[in-house]
């Protein structure tokens, strides 16, 4: 390993250096393709984004895949119903690895303003993980772009080696998730239990 | 040398296709189920729910108020509109009357909505027959322009929950009107340029001239409205019949298709803006002074008398009606939304029937489904 | 258009069977309906479409309404004229009961805008409607069993992280609320 | 002429890339982060409350009347009284939230709550860039977090601000007016009254239009 100083110094004499981790996650934070997917309101600004103004393309992620096995992040744009929950599993468990969601929207984060529905998914961490949620209804194109770069630095950060590597590049991380049935009454099962644990909140009065 | 046996007959069966709920060309989350012979299509059933959001149930729960944001969420090109036929729903309901500004100004905006949803629209039906990009980027460049107007005035780019009960929540702020001016002289030009990319073009016309065709019986029976009611040569357009709002005050035709086919449903849309375009330039300059809203409304706590109203309004993808029941409660005891998109792909399956997959994409274009209003 | 009175009149000599009640709207609008009987619903639908004095040709809005304390489920039909552009008409029929007797006739062999909406009405109220083409399920899944927008609908209790809970889905927080003294609780949660 | 429709798109398409090149028209581009596009004084993405002064805790406008928490569509803010009260602007004792909790993950940013807060108390904030890796934490805003200065939101609504902090002006005066008015009453020499001072005057909150404070 070179030190930050000397790499600076030699930064400024010309000379580049870098490790494979840095070239490989480089390479990877600056060609995140999309899955073109869009569920309700948040992905018409989804589309905003990858047109002329707000421009997606700057961050190399333009390329909007219409088939899973090309994608590389799934935006899930909008709300998440039971009935649509099942699919959405299925095209991330398509998805090759490494893969990365951002949840868009108060409703794909937690059900959002339709909460309230009986045929409404409390939030698509239930059954996926979200690497980055974005609030508001719907975001703001600019927010979705915020968001993305969020998503590479954490990409950027990621090492290739030791117990906090990414998914991956770990043979016994799991893959693929569970995907729910359509029950009688609710999906069966309501969440996934192994990635699902929210805090405990007590209310008084 | 392979013998090839000259006996054996080509097994020939259908093929049952399910196109969606994710498909790169459903404009949401649309499930059809195909049958295809070859690349025939002889039966098409379309299959609903995935985006079944229960607002409803949810609006019959919440105070009336509170719908109004709720309503942003149905069709989510066209808030405007949507809140204007809740508005006026709510209005007959409880006995309100809107000061003439509000009625120009909920004008204004819905045509400004209109526009948003025939160009995003036309962007969007080239996109399914393959024009990756450019017609859409053209479209949304002027979508973000008149965005900008909505933004200032109320806050949002998407979700405007503009409208009040007897008017509207705000006046305009300075210098939107003449914003909005300059917006419309521009408009023109720019669909003169659109039409200059895409009416002309060759290949559209071969994809959609002769595809798709919806009689006019056919479409007022099965409940077709908007503009692909009219692109099948049908006079009915409810800012005519019912005049509602300022409507009866301006001058502006109603264009009709001959035919109805995509290219019909194509071009009604583009003349419907360019109509669209002389109501704004009458409603901008003849714009009134007054209040923006009844200064006797209630806005929080409104309990209706027990009773029904159903009220209708022309949004840009047909009759969008809204039928509130109200029992005196705070809460509506039934609020149904009359939803244009789903009533208009009643008959997707007449117009697809003979026709080829590729087809299919485009009628689907042409019908202009918006997935939050079809399934609610 | 004739008044609703002399068009009951007018159903009544042409249909002899037709049992029709003139159901009042006290809003400002002033919107009332005829409420028809099963038997004779599909004939009155047939005479409005067809009699050239009315020409409702087109059936524009059906909406089901679970009337919990009467104790039956309606259906309401709003008709409009695209030839003559006048309207609304609206018809109303009534289930027997909300438990077993719900049916009703379709009318989608006179106005095909009804195929999707009688669906819908059948999949979240449970009315069936008698002679209609396709009645499945078309916004809940099939394997679904319940009618959601009934108004004794009970959802799933399948409790969310909700911080912010209000009314029933505070009372039904609480259910899931661990045993401890609760005033402490929020002085951490804070 | 076979093609000549097409011909036709193609030089509009090379027009627009031309200009794209030299018309702010056709190159609308903002090079976000970099650049920001100003967002209109109307803009409103997630509620935030005022408070006066510089201490959030006692200059807190809210006085938990919980009119925003029963109209807030969503059902996204919870608020608990709290037992003590405290002196409002105008020198009035008024109720304070003990917990104001908004949860922005479920918020839609109607804008309604700030819409019928009778006290001038939430308002809308701009900001935008909200998105966290974390849910649970991070999307539950508690009073601490939700309070920002006077000052904040006279710098994002500045039309709004004026007409707020004039108008509270004016109920401090007339209070201060009608406080003096009772002293200078309870001074003079009445037989029956005592000579203590006057109890606080009673004046109403300030309340806009079509608001109603809850019972």
């Amino acid at each position: 390993m070179i030190d930050a100083s000397l790499r600076q110094e030699m930064a400024r004499q010309g000379v580049v250096t870098t490790t494979v981790q840095e070239l490989y996650n480089w390479g990877r934070k600056n060609s995140v393709w999309p899955l073109q997917f869009g569920l309700a309101c948040c992905a018409i600004e989804m589309i905003a984004a990858s047109m002329a103004r707000f421009d997606i393309a700057r961050f190399g992620a333009e390329v909007f895949r219409p088939s899973p096995r090309q994608a590389d992040l799934m935006i899930v744009a909008g709300t998440v119903t039971k009935k649509m929950a099942p699919q959405v599993v299925r095209l991330y468990n398509q998805m090759p690895e490494p893969k990365y969601i951002i949840a868009m929207g108060a409703c794909a984060i937690s059900g959002g303003p339709f909460r309230a529905g009986y045929n409404v998914l409390k939030g698509i961490d239930r059954y996926l993980p979200v690497d980055v949620h974005i609030p508001g209804c719907p975001p703001r194109p600019e927010a979705l772009l915020e968001a993305l770069m969020a998503l590479q630095k954490k990409i950027d950060a990621q090492p290739l080696t030791g117990p906090d590597r990414p998914r991956h590049l770990d043979a016994n991380a799991p893959g693929e998730y569970l995907v729910p049935e359509c029950g009688e009454h609710d999906l069966v099962p309501s969440s996934n239990s192994q990635l699902w644990q929210p805090p405990v909140l007590v209310r008084g009065e | 040398m392979i013998a090839i046996d000259n006996d054996t007959e080509v097994k020939q069966e259908l093929l049952e296709v399910s196109m969606g709920p994710h498909h790169p060309s459903t404009h949401g989350v649309f499930r059809m189920n195909v049958l295809l012979d070859g690349e025939t299509v002889v039966k098409l059933k379309p299959v609903f729910g995935y985006l079944h959001r229960n607002h409803e149930k949810i609006a019959e729960t919440n105070s009336y108020l509170a719908s109004i944001p709720y309503t942003d969420r149905l069709d989510y090109i066209c808030a405007m509109t949507n809140n204007w036929a809740y508005t006026l729903s709510v209005e007959k309901l409880a006995g309100i009357a809107v000061p003439p500004r509000a009625e120009y100004i909920r004008v204004i905006v819905s045509e400004l909505t209109r526009l948003i949803n025939h160009s995003c629209l036309a962007g969007f039906l080239l996109q399914d027959m393959g024009a990756l990009g450019t017609p859409l980027m053209y479209a949304f460049r002027e979508r973000e322009k008149i965005l900008d107007l909505f933004e200032a005035l109320t806050g949002s780019r998407m979700m405007h929950n503009f409208m009040r009960f007897g008017g509207c929540r705000c006046d305009l702020p300075p210098g939107w009107v003449d914003g909005a001016k300059t917006i419309v002289a521009h408009f023109g030009p720019f669909l003169d340029e659109f039409e200059a990319l895409l009416t002309g073009n060759e290949i559209l016309r071969a994809r959609t001239e002769g595809v798709g065709v919806l009689s006019g019986a056919l479409a007022v029976s099965a409940g077709v409205t908007g503009p692909m009611l009219r692109a099948s040569g049908v006079n009915y357009d409810i800012r005519k019949v019912d005049a509602y709002g300022a409507y009866g005050k301006f001058a502006f035709r109603v264009p009709l298709g001959q035919r109805g086919d995509v290219f019909d449903r194509y071009m009604v849309r583009i003349l419907e803006m360019r109509e669209s375009l002389k109501i704004l330039e009458q409603a901008l300059r003849e714009l009134p002074d007054g209040p923006v809203i009844d200064p006797k409304a209630k806005l929080r706590n409104l309990r209706p008398k027990p009773g029904e109203a159903y009220g209708r309004i022309e949004s840009p993808k047909g009759e969008l009606g809204f039928y509130l029941i109200s029992d005196g409660g705070p809460t509506p005891y039934r609020f149904r939304v009359r939803p244009p998109s789903l009533i208009n792909v009643t008959i997707l399956e007449d117009l697809c029937l003979g026709h080829s997959v590729a087809d299919v994409v485009v009628i689907l274009g042409s019908v202009d489904i918006v997935l939050g209003e079809v399934d609610r | 258009m004739e008044t609703l009175e002399q068009l009951k009149a007018r159903l009544e000599t042409a249909i002899p069977n037709a049992k029709i009640e003139i159901v009042p709207n006290p809003s400002p609008v002033n919107q009332p309906s005829l409420l028809l009987d099963t038997e004779s619903a599909r004939a009155i639908a047939h005479f409005l479409r067809d009699d050239p004095q009315l020409r409702l040709d087109y059936c524009s809005n059906v909406t089901g309404v679970d009337w919990l304390k009467a104790g039956y489920l309606e259906a309401v039909y709003h008709l409009y004229s695209v030839a003559l552009k006048h309207g609304p008409v609206i018809l109303r029929m009534r289930t027997g009961n909300r438990a077993d007797r719900v049916y009703l006739p379709s009318l989608t062999p006179v106005w095909r805008s009804c195929e999707f909406q009688e669906r819908e009405v059948y999949d979240l109220y449970g009315i069936v409607f008698q002679g209609h083409p396709d009645l499945r399920r078309i916004l809940m899944w099939d394997e679904f069993v319940d009618y959601p927008m009934r108004k004794d609908y009970v959802e799933p209790d399948d409790y969310e992280y909700d911080p912010t809970p209000h009314d029933d889905a505070l009372e039904k927080a609480r259910k899931h609320y661990p045993q401890a003294p609760a005033p402490l609780q929020t002085e951490a949660a804070q | 002429m076979l093609g000549s429709g097409i011909i036709r798109g193609f030089i509009e398409t090379a027009r627009n890339f031309a200009g794209s090149y030299c018309s702010r028209e056709r190159l609308t581009t903002i090079q976000y982060p970099e650049e920001r596009l100003a967002q209109p004084e109307s803009a409103r993405i997630m509620p935030f409350l005022v408070f006066d002064g510089a201490d959030p805790k006692a200059g807190l406008r809210c006085t938990a009347c919980t009119i925003c928490e029963q109209e807030c569509p969503p059902q996204c803010i919870y608020i608990i009284k709290d037992a003590v009260k405290k002196p409002d602007h105008i020198g009035k004792m008024q109720m304070q939230p003990k917990v104001f909790d908004i949860d922005i993950s479920v918020c839609m940013g109607c804008g309604i709550c700030a819409e019928v807060c009778p006290f001038d108390s939430i308002k809308m904030d701009q900001v935008f860039e909200l998105s966290s890796g974390e849910r649970f934490n991070t999307f539950l805003l508690h009073k601490e977090q939700l309070a920002k200065p006077n000052e904040y939101f006279r710098k994002l609504h500045p039309s709004d601000a004026a007409e707020t902090d004039a108008r509270r002006a004016e109920d401090k005066i007339k209070a201060e007016a009608k406080a003096r008015a009772a002293a200078a009453a309870a001074a003079a020499p009445k037989p029956p009254s005592s000579p203590k001072p006057g109890p606080p005057p009673k004046v109403p909150a300030p309340v806009p239009e079509h608001a109603e404070v809850a019972t």
